[in-house]
């Protein structure tokens, strides 16, 4: 079964390019996907996923407030009854370039399933979304 | 209230000011009359206008980064080791994300975080939530002229505070700080924002304080055809005119090809001199700048000096007055001030190396500046007549039309029907060209133009291509070529 | 012996041959018919004709590194670096300076002390003492091909080693191995050592066996004039040719001014095609290389990567069918392996970026091409003559009387009275012409364009700015003006 | 009264063009340079003392042997009756960017009473030269 993503840029970030490629290729990998854009509210997000009835919310950030952007999501998901839904991060997720693994380790601690680095090619989340939504 | 190409009444404008100033607490440290007796003590080589005069008359490109946190001393720091370690001649302030959507209460969040958490928390300066004692200590601390860039839709309180603070030059637009930056925010409104701005900068200009202003041009850089950028610059040029602006930037961001940079800034030049010239605006200055690549950058730092020199030789080719220089890190994140002084010392040496050889004749070189200035005009004309005269009203209508059309862009008030690509030799030229009101020779020129390209490849005209051109550079090539 | 420009006959060169490998016990090792079996063997695309070829044919610049340690497993991880994380396309040995000069006991002290401190003690690979075995063991361990750099006025013996070591690919000649790299080595003892290695390269082509030569471009990197360094390799391009080379490179240092540069790349192919048709010599294939800037070098990285980075850009204007890369590390020392493959990344980047903008026409380059031909052919034909029509002798009476002459040379059998200075773009002109054959026209050109840049300086000419220039590069800029 | 150098590029090295400044910049400072030019071997330098009276050897070593070439300098000047002479060292004396500290101490130990890191430029060693044969 198809399944469906909601994707999108949060907090007050416009960068658009990667957006709109991420889009391309999860859709052209096969799955579907409710892309909200740049500057994505986490509520907008939560509402989204629950409209679509979505296995996976895919965050990016690139301007480097994710880390001031994603505090509480996972709990506002919880709360929206988005228990054990999927979530992503991926892009240039704070600000600087900063050791890759303690970053990682902050995101998973705030409740992200994967966390990605700077410039990862959407191939390798397209190769996770497929192993984790595997048994879903 | 009714946009149109005037410049604003005296009146109308302290009217708008009660409403600008109290958005924030520190909009009640402005006072205009304190604020122009501090920028007439700031001696005039600290004074973007008078650095940029002397390097207009010298020939010379000067040399300018990127760079902001979010505490003040930091900040001071910061400047100061772009200037020294840098060799940076112009300093920036760059404003945070928060900032520039007038988000104070989530600036001051950050101000706080980064505080405690010993890291920066924010993408810039916010210079709104610092106040004029805030940015006066950052502009009266360096040798070298502070500007403000930013990227905000509405910018009336941040100019209000920095020039009070003491910045000389203040970068955007009503287009440009817009499309690139906002999602839904309307032309219209960024519009009379803008035009507060530059009515505010040209008050200062009428009490005898000249201020630099800088109509931001790469857009969404990201293969952004010359036409494009240049139309926008030109149009936001001639809005700043008529409020009273008398010292002008206009900007470029590097699409890559030498002669087609080339090309595109010297068509910059002339035809914002020209464009000003018919509507009156005769005793503007105007000086250009070129950006270093604004798309996706290599992650390897070698590479990423690669792309910072070559567009330091375009810029010194070109003879810009000035270039915004990236770093090393630009793949990655904001940069260290180390990774960032590196990147002004390697614009500085090549800058140096080609001060003496400007690119300025050649056949090709001509003929792109022609198709340029030919596209240019299309555009501007048809703009021109959708405001029935008035450039405010044709900026609007013409973004409607789909007649001014940025590639990628986020805001939905942008039409995003044209779709560039590399043609074979690298120049960005386009592969959809929407609505653009181009002659259908134009049409054909950038039709046969990516045919020829993919012919080359192999392929088909797609998608694809276009996909392949984004990734190109931060994977080591300017034309994506197939495998 | 007599000198003269005349194919060897084999029985010459072989009794010549007993002497060259009786230098060192490692000579013994060497087999010719083994060594060609073995050559035989090595497949296409490990060898540079092989690569010189297709990247001629598809208008590509290579990218090739200087690298070399004393140690041989060293020398391997080190060139496998380079080709894996430098992306080099074109492999080096550098050879350490005491093999240069034929003093392999020194060379075997270098190799002990080197093993007993760790650190490398020399500054290159010492072919010789590690034998034809020690250098298969390189050769075949690497993908790229690799190419003997060194510097050697009489590299019989290296060459004899080194061919039959696997290396597929030789730098050098009479006059650029000479002249920049002794004191008092005969020019006549040189051009035979060197007629002999291309004798010996002309048998391995009878034998089936391709081997690229190259001429060393740079002579003493130092404000070499193109017409010298154009000069001096259609000098050993002929010589070379005339003992049976068929593939040949000849190459060019930078000097700093683009026009100049791709003008001086053009003219070098262009010349030695038509010195080679008019000589008879129809079936050798010519390719040509630029160094990257080849004198002193800023010592701030960041200021490296510039000048690599530029020197990089020239390359890919000029399509040159490869690229010598330096390191940002060049002011200081034998690079790191990392920082070698820093500067190779670089230039990849660079070069990919401008793979598809060859500068092929202009005003401003056919002048200067028809400058530098024109006093490339004084040189020559005088040369011609003094030589009575034979190019050997020619050589030898051009340097006697000073009508080749090549800056800042450490040899005494070098005129060195000319004198080159930067003009005020930055091209490098002649403050004096010292003996060379040029006419009048031409003199008053160099005299005229030095006249402007004092002007432009309000100094009087004077040695004063020879000093400068040579400064000026590793202090920041290309033209030393004054304070 | 005017002081005596001999000046020379040590070893097998032929870096030709510091060389010519050096004894461009040295004569115009007042001092007497015997210029040896490139490849000196150590044997040459210090006759070249002895014949000239000299009041110090300038050595510059640009392409990296400077280590091996400048062993025993010091106890063959000292046998030559050349006892306390000023040796000076400079260039890019080792091979490859080794901490210059560590370089220093290496060829202080060797017996020279001044080394000089790569692109020095010749005031300092002008500058070094007026202060050390002030008192002599
Ligand atoms: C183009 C660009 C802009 C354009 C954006 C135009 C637009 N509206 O889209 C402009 C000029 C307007 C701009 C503005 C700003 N930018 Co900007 N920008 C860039 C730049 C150069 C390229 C971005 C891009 O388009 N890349 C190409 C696309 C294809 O790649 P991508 O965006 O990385 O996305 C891919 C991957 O990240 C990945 N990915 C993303 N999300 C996810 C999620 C998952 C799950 C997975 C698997 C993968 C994945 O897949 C995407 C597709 O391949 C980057 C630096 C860089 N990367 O080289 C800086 C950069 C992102 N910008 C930055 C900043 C700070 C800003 C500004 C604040 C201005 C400033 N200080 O200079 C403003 C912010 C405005 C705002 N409110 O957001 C910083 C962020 C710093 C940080 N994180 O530490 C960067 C990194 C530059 C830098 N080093 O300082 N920018
Ligand atoms: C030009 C050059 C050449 C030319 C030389 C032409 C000639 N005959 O003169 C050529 C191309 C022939 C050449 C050859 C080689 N070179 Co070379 N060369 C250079 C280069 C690029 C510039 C040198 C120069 O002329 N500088 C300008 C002058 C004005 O400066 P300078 O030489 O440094 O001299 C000044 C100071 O050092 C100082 N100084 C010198 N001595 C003293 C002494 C005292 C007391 C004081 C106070 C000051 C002082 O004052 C001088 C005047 O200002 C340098 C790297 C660099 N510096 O950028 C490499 C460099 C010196 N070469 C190097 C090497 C290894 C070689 C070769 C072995 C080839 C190779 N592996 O690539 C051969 C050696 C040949 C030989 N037997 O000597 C290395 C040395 C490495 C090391 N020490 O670790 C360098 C550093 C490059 C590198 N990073 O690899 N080279």
């Amino acid at each position: 079964m198809q399944k469906t993503l909601v994707l999108g840029v949060i907090g007050a970030d416009v960068h658009a390019v990667g957006n709109q490629i991420l889009n391309y290729a999860f859709t052209d990998a096969g799955f579907h996907v409710v892309n909200l854009g740049v500057m994505v509210s986490q509520e907008e997000f939560i509402e989204a996923a629950i409209e679509s009835a979505a296995d996976a919310i895919i965050v990016s950030s690139l301007y480097g407030h994710g880390e001031l952007d994603c505090q509480g999501l996972r709990d506002k998901c919880d709360e929206a009854g988005l228990k054990g839904i999927l979530l992503y991060v991926g892009g240039n997720i704070v600000v600087g370039k900063q050791p890759f693994e303690e970053v990682r380790q902050r995101f998973l601690d705030m409740g992200f399933d994967r966390v990605f680095g700077p410039g990862t090619p959407p191939e390798a989340g397209i190769a996770a979304l497929r192993e984790d939504l595997a048994d879903r | 209230m009714q946009l149109s190409n005037k410049k604003w009444d005296l009146d109308f404008f302290l009217a708008q000011r009660q409403e600008a100033l109290s958005a924030w607490p520190t909009g009640a440290e402005v006072d205009l009359d304190e604020a122009i007796a501090y920028q007439a003590e700031i001696p005039g080589e600290k004074r973007f206008v008078t650095r940029l005069n002397e390097a207009l008359a010298a020939g010379k490109t000067l040399i300018q980064p990127r760079a902001g946190v979010p505490l003040i001393n930091e900040h001071i720091v910061l400047l100061g080791h772009l200037e020294q370690e840098g060799e940076a001649d112009l300093l920036p302030t760059t404003i945070d994300s928060y900032t520039r959507l007038n988000r104070y209460e989530d600036a001051q969040r950050g101000i706080e975080e980064s505080k405690v958490s010993g890291k920066a928390m924010l993408n810039g300066f916010p210079a709104v939530n610092h106040g004029v004692k805030g940015c006066r200590m950052v502009t009266s601390a360096l040798k070298a002229p502070v500007q403000v860039r930013h990227g905000t839709p509405d910018a009336r309180l941040l100019c209000e505070i920095t020039l009070a603070g003491g910045f000389t030059s203040f970068e955007g637009g009503g287009i440009s700080y817009n499309i690139p930056y906002a999602k839904a925010v309307p032309m219209q409104d960024t519009l009379l924002y803008w035009q507060y701005v530059d009515r505010l900068v040209g008050l200062y200009e009428e009490r005898g304080i000249s201020i630099n202003r800088e109509p931001f041009g790469p857009l969404t850089g990201t293969l952004v055809p010359p036409c494009i950028s240049n139309a926008v610059a030109i149009l936001e040029a001639l809005l700043a005119a008529e409020q009273g602006v008398k010292n002008i930037t206009v900007g470029y961001g590097q699409c890559g090809n030498l002669i087609q940079d080339v090309a595109a800034i010297r068509a910059l030049e002339q035809q914002t001199k020209a464009y000003f010239a018919r509507f009156g605006y005769t005793d503007v200055v105007v000086s250009t700048v070129l950006h270093q690549w604004m798309g996706g950058f290599p992650a390897d730092e070698a590479k990423a000096f690669a792309v910072i020199c070559w567009g330091s030789a375009v810029a010194a080719l070109a003879q810009a007055t000035k270039v915004i220089v990236k770093s090393p890190h630009e793949a990655l994140g904001v940069p260290t001030m180390e990774a960032n002084a590196a990147g002004l010392r390697a614009t500085k040496q090549v800058i140096m190396m080609l001060a003496d050889q400007a690119i300025a004749d050649g056949e090709r070189l001509q003929e792109e500046m022609a198709i340029i200035m030919a596209e240019t005009d299309c555009i501007l004309e048809r703009a021109l007549e959708l405001g029935e005269g008035d450039w405010a009203l044709g900026t609007v209508r013409g973004f409607e039309a789909g007649i001014i059309d940025i590639p990628f862009a986020p805001s939905r008030y942008n039409m995003g029907k044209i779709m560039p690509a590399r043609d074979n030799n690298g120049a960005v030229r386009l592969l959809d060209t929407g609505l653009l009101p181009f002659t259908d020779k134009l049409k054909a020129f950038h039709q046969a133009k990516i045919a020829q390209r993919a012919q080359a490849e192999h392929r088909g005209v797609s998608f694809q291509m276009v996909i392949d051109d984004i990734y190109a550079i931060s994977k080591g090539r300017l034309v994506g070529r197939p495998h």
